[in-house]
């Protein structure tokens, strides 16, 4: 068919609920400049937006040219349009002082009177904490529910998909942490003289966080609510990685959006004494189109032309928004 | 008659306790058997399960066991006669002490190593548990009382003894520090502080504490008081390496040594027995039932064992066939030592006013002379001997008495945490335990306070026998032989503290003898004394449903089995 | 300096890494690179931690998960598959189980809790993470080539490298302390020798390893890290702030690599709207970074005129990034 | 004569494990118990979450899992039981 059936715009109105979306896609290829559109259109349309870096290494501030880290900002000179860079430092060393106290009532438990606060530090070093940390920051962005509306600019794909797939990994962990914890019940039942029944704060613990994640998992997995977008250029590599994770997203039970095409060279702008370098590369793109068509088919929601300059600030990005959103 | 006699028919009692009755409980009834599994295997988790060899846990066992308790109970209960007292040894070591000991261990091995306030909890009821947690706490307490106050006589009548004591702490310390710290090969470390330690006897008798601090010092109750306390109080809180360990470590040898060679003594000068073998029925502290009967508790039977026998000696047994030798073996090894104290007080003193006179001052005083005489038969001069037969008490007693305010500062943050986090403080709970024991030394009567403890502790062995009673009734086997025994010492001493009790709040408080701080002690005493007794008795109301319901459960077991 | 000179001069950074900011084209040069070497006759492995890595697509040759794969002669490539790590792992524990105690079946508990690991949240990336350990210290190679995610999660690979030099240091402490009180014991009762604790000896071999890894990455004499940038504003700004997060891991910076420079024949040929305003972007920010980097700056790399998969195409690149050879 | 001698070893042997047991034992044991729940602890922050205590253990832990594994039950038995004062007497 070779051409957008359901725009973006036309997406967005046929699924009004829609709360939560990303933009994915391997490096490079503009997942943050789409992110700032797509917050910026939905400004535009009168609902209060957030748009949140979850990104280790954010770029917001400069798209916007505007200080965003830690705390949300106006942007664009749109009062409705947020934008922020998480910082995940906090949420780090909140969940280490959690894991801490846990580990204290556990040590008082169990009758252990080694001293043990120099080692207890040890059991919350993990590589996944900032990992986690991002994760929740997300998801309590979700669940205060202060916006009508969330843009997410995720890490690359790998990440992205691990971002969004921690629902399910720690829905796993959690599943599995609750049978050692009831076992671990059970078997000190059988080994308590007085039967008596006890507080288990780390029962608690794990049924919120459970609780959580299945909530987590319950909006990131709502087709109606949640939509995931992959951009790509036309170009072998950035497809190929989509199309993998494409895949794996829809394993994790992830609503795929649909594909936003970037970097399109126009080609009313080639003329037959083009450069040869020109030439070849819109040849390039043609084919790798044919490509997109073939593989994305009618879940390309936008091709969006190569600008002449990189998008960054208001101007640009309503430029852009033009163009992703066109009717 | 000659002492010797004494210590072989305390032998022949031993032999026929340990070969004949205590094998039949532990082959027939009990039916030991080396292939179960014990919990110290079982569950080894080298914390509080730990498989240990029975050779060893002999020695832990004596040690944990024998402490001041044989010695001094024998050395007051003479006062009746040295034959009811004998005679007390011998047949409670046989029908009492040892069931109470071995069957104090079975039970815990038999039940996955669980200690008793779990089996009481258990077998029992659970407010039985709760009522045991706190009677132990002012058993502890009277330990502390009894022993402080043997220290502080001591102290005050041995002038050479402070010097001793003084030394072996600081070779405590240093052997604590070469262990842990410097890792030295023990037998150098061994010898090193052991020298320093005998050193330090012998320095006490040149320079007797009255010579250095004067006459009023050195007899101060106070100043000993509040030495003993500062001890334990070192002992409770600072790290167990470093002070109450390698000092345990230390005396273990001095106090060895000396029973040792205490006993060659007297088989060298197998003197006869001076003082009358029966007095009268009823002296100063009280008729001799129940009294003399709680007067010598540990030596003839003992609810300090029962603790260490399930909490501690239980988790370390190899093999159910170790329940014998260790649990009943050693109490036998025990009943000798009490004979050992008994001919000491009987034959040293030429008269029963000479001896009454040594007694006045304290049971120290009495069994150093005996040690320094019989040490002065293998060829040590006799002040040395004498000094180092009051070391040897002290140290009996303070390697208790630590251990036991270092149990209350833990009972204390257990018990009383809930009310403010400020008992689980060490300091807190250590100074608690001090102060409470501090008023029982300086204001108490020691004699009463002996016969107190003694109350507690025979008590306590009464409760244990409840306990085992309880689980023989449940598994189905004959129980009498720990029954009768269980009721026997539970008559005694609920009388024995009531008594007791009686003579101290009706008679002396009441009747306005008392004045000043020994009004306090007394009061304090009588109303602990009060307190067991009631605590004793909704224990064997508890106790006596419990049994009522195995029956039961058995009886409708029973025909539905068949 | 030009990047040959650099290889020329420095021959023993034999680990080479390129950094920056996703889609800048640091797989493609990782591939170059090792094309290059591997043409001069060194023995190369380049690999890639990245779990949505290209190089499969760049050689156009399946590799995932296959280890190291000969692409031409001396040229291996490798892509690692966590879940297989994972598995091979699991194995690894089971099976030291078994031939420990002897035993013909891993007890339940103990299967379970090693199945129950694999959900663990971080186990995919320190696989990986301690593939790139084996691949290190194993050796066998004359160039090691790192193909690296792209920038926060690079940082993540080696704050991993000190995350778990923490964790092992603070547990093998407790370990030290637990063998003081072996020693007292050993004292009271005489024991000349002691055991050796084998949890001991096995975190000394964990942080040994570790410690060679992440020497070798922080290590200038051994190591060449180069930055990828454009000639892009925002590109220029994240890569500066990325250097500075560098820096904090003790990173070498051996020098930046500009990429997708157009090539300035192509001014004078008839072009269209975009790409004249493009160069006159590319003008300014090549200023930009000549002031702001200078002399660090190795090569400038010329746009392709289509995208870099194949090995004709990866010459082409190698050519363009080291000249011919 | 020779099993006369090796009784002899053998009396002289018991001996030396009484006193052993008398003096040093006590110490012995403390050394050998502060080491083993330092060991719990070891294992607790390392593989609590066999337990269910939410500790994310790192990859590295399962690695030593082998180490532990004969402990694992007494470890989890000596985590779990309740204790009383009357454990902590002897």
């Amino acid at each position: 068919m070779n051409q957008v059936v359901t725009s973006m715009y036309k997406y967005f109105h046929e699924n009004p609920r829609l709360k939560y979306i990303f933009f994915g896609g391997k490096g490079g290829v503009g997942k943050t400049v789409m992110a700032g559109a797509a917050a910026l259109w939905s400004a535009k349309q009168g609902r209060k937006t957030l748009l949140a870096s979850t990104n280790p290494v954010h770029s917001l501030s400069n798209l916007f040219g505007q200080n965003v880290f830690g705390r949300p900002v106006v942007v664009c000179d749109e009062e409705n349009c947020h934008a922020f860079e998480i910082d995940t430092r906090d949420t780090i060393e909140r969940s280490k002082k959690e894991i801490r106290e846990k580990i204290n009532w556990f040590l008082k438990f169990a009758d252990i009177t080694t001293k043990a606060e120099d080692f207890i530090e040890s059991a919350t070093m993990n590589p996944a904490f900032e990992e986690s940390a991002m994760f929740e920051n997300m998801i309590d962005l979700m669940f205060k529910d202060e916006y009508d509306f969330y843009v997410f600019d995720t890490a690359p794909t790998a990440n992205a998909r691990r971002l969004l797939g921690m629902s399910k990994v720690y829905g796993l962990w959690v599943d599995k942490m609750l049978k050692s914890r009831e076992e671990a019940k059970s078997l000190r039942e059988l080994l308590s003289f007085s039967k008596k029944k006890e507080k288990d704060p780390l029962l608690d613990y794990l049924l919120n966080f459970k609780d959580r994640m299945a909530h987590a998992k319950e909006l990131l997995t709502d087709d109606a609510l949640t939509a995931f977008f992959f951009v790509t250029l036309p170009e072998s590599l950035p497809i190929a990685v989509i199309t993998r994770f494409i895949n794996w997203f829809y394993e994790f039970g992830i609503p795929v959006g649909g594909v936003v095409v970037n970097g399109l060279i126009p080609k009313e702008q080639l003329c037959a004494d083009s450069a040869e370098f020109v030439k070849n590369r819109v040849k390039m793109q043609e084919e790798h189109m044919e490509e997109i068509w073939k593989i994305f088919d009618d879940r390309v929601r936008a091709v969006v032309p190569l600008f002449d300059t990189e998008v960054k600030g208001p101007d640009m990005l309503n430029k852009m928004v033009d163009h992703l959103f066109v009717k | 008659m000659n002492a010797i006699y004494v210590l072989i028919i305390g032998l022949v009692v031993a032999v026929i306790g340990y070969r004949v009755y205590a094998k039949y409980i532990d082959s027939k009834v009990i039916q030991a058997d080396p292939k179960r599994m014990t919990p110290a295997k079982m569950y080894m988790d080298g914390v509080e399960f730990m498989p240990t060899s029975r050779n060893i846990l002999y020695g832990y066992q004596f040690k944990s066991i024998a402490g001041a308790g044989p010695i001094i109970g024998p050395i007051i209960a003479i006062q009746w006669g040295w034959l009811p007292a004998m005679v007390w040894i011998l047949a409670g070591t046989f029908f009492i002490g040892w069931v109470h000991d071995y069957s104090s261990a079975m039970i815990a091995m038999r039940n996955d190593g669980a200690s008793f306030g779990g089996l009481s909890h258990r077998l029992i009821s659970p407010r039985a548990r709760i009522i045991l947690l706190s009677f132990i706490y002012f058993y502890l307490l009277l330990i502390v009382g009894a022993f402080g106050a043997v220290v502080v006589n001591t102290a005050v009548a041995l002038k050479g003894a402070p010097m001793a004591w003084l030394f072996l702490t600081i070779a405590g310390v240093l052997a604590g520090q070469m262990i842990y710290r410097w890792k030295v090969d023990i037998i150098v470390t061994t010898v090193i502080t052991v020298v320093i330690a005998m050193a330090g006897i012998f320095l006490g008798t040149l320079a007797p504490s009255n010579q250095i601090l004067g006459d009023a010092l050195s007899n101060s109750r106070w100043l000993w008081a509040i030495a003993a306390f500062v001890f334990c109080y070192f002992a409770s809180v600072l790290p167990i390496w470093r002070f109450s360990l390698p000092i345990n470590y230390v005396a273990a040898y001095i106090v060895f040594l000396g029973l040792f060679f205490g006993i060659i003594g007297i088989f060298i000068t197998h003197p006869e027995f001076t003082l009358p073998a029966f007095t009268s029925f009823e002296i100063p502290i009280g008729p001799i039932w129940p009294i003399m009967f709680v007067t010598i508790a540990c030596g003839a039977v003992s609810g300090w064992h029962s603790i260490v026998c399930s909490s501690g000696t239980a988790r370390q047994l190899e093999s159910e066939m170790d329940a014998r030798p260790v649990g009943a073996g050693i109490m036998f090894l025990e009943m000798m030592l009490a004979l050992f104290a008994l001919i000491i007080a009987g034959t040293i003193y030429s008269s029963s006013s000479e001896y009454a006179a040594a007694l006045v001052k304290g049971p120290g005083g009495v069994f150093a002379a005996g040690v320094g005489k019989f040490l002065n038969a293998v060829g040590l001069p006799l002040d040395y001997g004498k000094s180092y037969g009051s070391v040897m008490m002290i140290v009996l007693a303070i390697t208790i008495m630590q251990l036991v305010v270092r149990f209350m500062r833990v009972a204390t943050a257990e018990l009383l945490s809930d009310i403010s986090p400020i008992f689980k403080n060490v300091h807190v709970g250590t100074l608690v335990a001090s102060a409470l024991g501090m008023i029982l030394v300086i204001t108490g009567w020691w004699q009463y306070l002996w016969v107190l403890f003694g109350g507690a502790n025979q008590l306590m062995a009464s409760l244990a026998l409840m306990l085992v009673s309880a689980w023989l009734i449940s598994e189905g086997k004959p129980a009498a032989w720990a029954m009768i025994p269980m009721f026997f010492m539970f008559v005694t001493t609920i009388a024995a503290l009531l008594y007791t009790s009686y003579n101290l709040l009706i008679v002396k408080v009441l009747g306005g003898a008392l004045k000043g701080e020994a009004l306090i002690g007394n009061t304090l005493m009588g109303l602990t004394g009060i307190f067991l007794v009631i605590a004793a008795l909704i224990l064997a109301i508890e106790g006596f449903k419990a049994f009522r319901r195995f029956r039961t459960m058995r009886g409708q077991a029973a025909p539905s089995g068949a | 300096m030009s990047l040959t000179k650099i290889f020329e001069q420095y021959p023993d950074r034999r680990y080479i890494m390129f950094g920056g900011k996703g889609g800048l084209g640091k797989t493609t040069f990782s591939a170059a690179t090792s094309y290059y070497l591997a043409k001069k006759g060194k023995k190369v492995l380049v690999f890639s931690v990245d779990p949505q890595a290209s190089l499969t697509d760049i050689f156009q040759k399946d590799i995932f998960g296959k280890g190291p794969t000969e692409i031409i002669p001396n040229l291996y490539a490798q892509e690692i598959d966590a879940d297989k790590r994972v598995k091979a792992y699991q194995q690894e524990v089971r099976q030291k189980i078994l031939d420990m105690y002897g035993m013909d079946k891993i007890p339940e508990e103990i299967e379970s809790y090693i199945q129950a690991a694999a959900a663990e949240p971080a186990m995919e990336e320190s696989a990986i993470f301690d593939e790139v350990v084996d691949i290190v210290v194993r050796g066998g190679y004359d160039y090691y080539i790192y193909d690296l995610v792209p920038l926060g999660h690079a940082l993540y690979y080696l704050s991993m490298a000190s995350v778990y030099d923490a964790w092992i240091d603070k547990i093998t402490k407790l370990r030290e302390q637990m063998r003081e009180y072996d020693q007292v014991a050993a004292v009271m009762q005489r024991e000349k020798e002691l055991d050796e604790d084998a949890i001991l000896n096995e975190l000394l071999y964990i942080k040994e390893r570790i410690n060679k890894s992440s020497s070798i990455l922080t290590d200038k004499a051994k190591t060449a890290f180069f930055f990828v940038l454009t000639a892009e504003d925002m590109i220029i700004k994240d890569t500066q702030k990325a250097a500075a997060l560098f820096a904090k891991f003790d990173v070498p910076l051996s020098g930046y690599i500009i990429n997708r420079v157009l090539p300035s024949e192509l001014k004078s040929e008839n072009i269209p709207e975009y790409l004249k305003n493009r160069f006159l972007m590319q003008e300014h920010y090549l200023e930009v970074i000549k002031n702001d980097f200078g002399n660090e700056i190795l090569a400038s790399v010329p746009e392709m005129e289509r995208d870099v998969t194949g090995l004709p195409m990866i010459e082409k690149l190698a050519k363009a990034m080291f000249g011919d050879f | 004569m020779a099993e006369k001698e090796k009784k002899k070893g053998g009396f002289f042997q018991s001996v030396k494990e009484f006193v052993y047991g008398v003096a040093a034992h006590d110490s012995a044991r403390f050394a050998l118990k502060t080491r083993a729940s330092m060991e719990h602890l070891f294992i607790l922050i390392t593989m609590g979450d066999m337990l269910g205590v939410p500790i994310l253990p790192p990859y590295y832990s399962l690695r030593l899992l082998p180490y532990v594994v004969p402990q694992i039950s007494t470890w989890k038995r000596r985590m779990l039981r309740e204790k009383d004062l009357t454990d902590g007497l002897a």
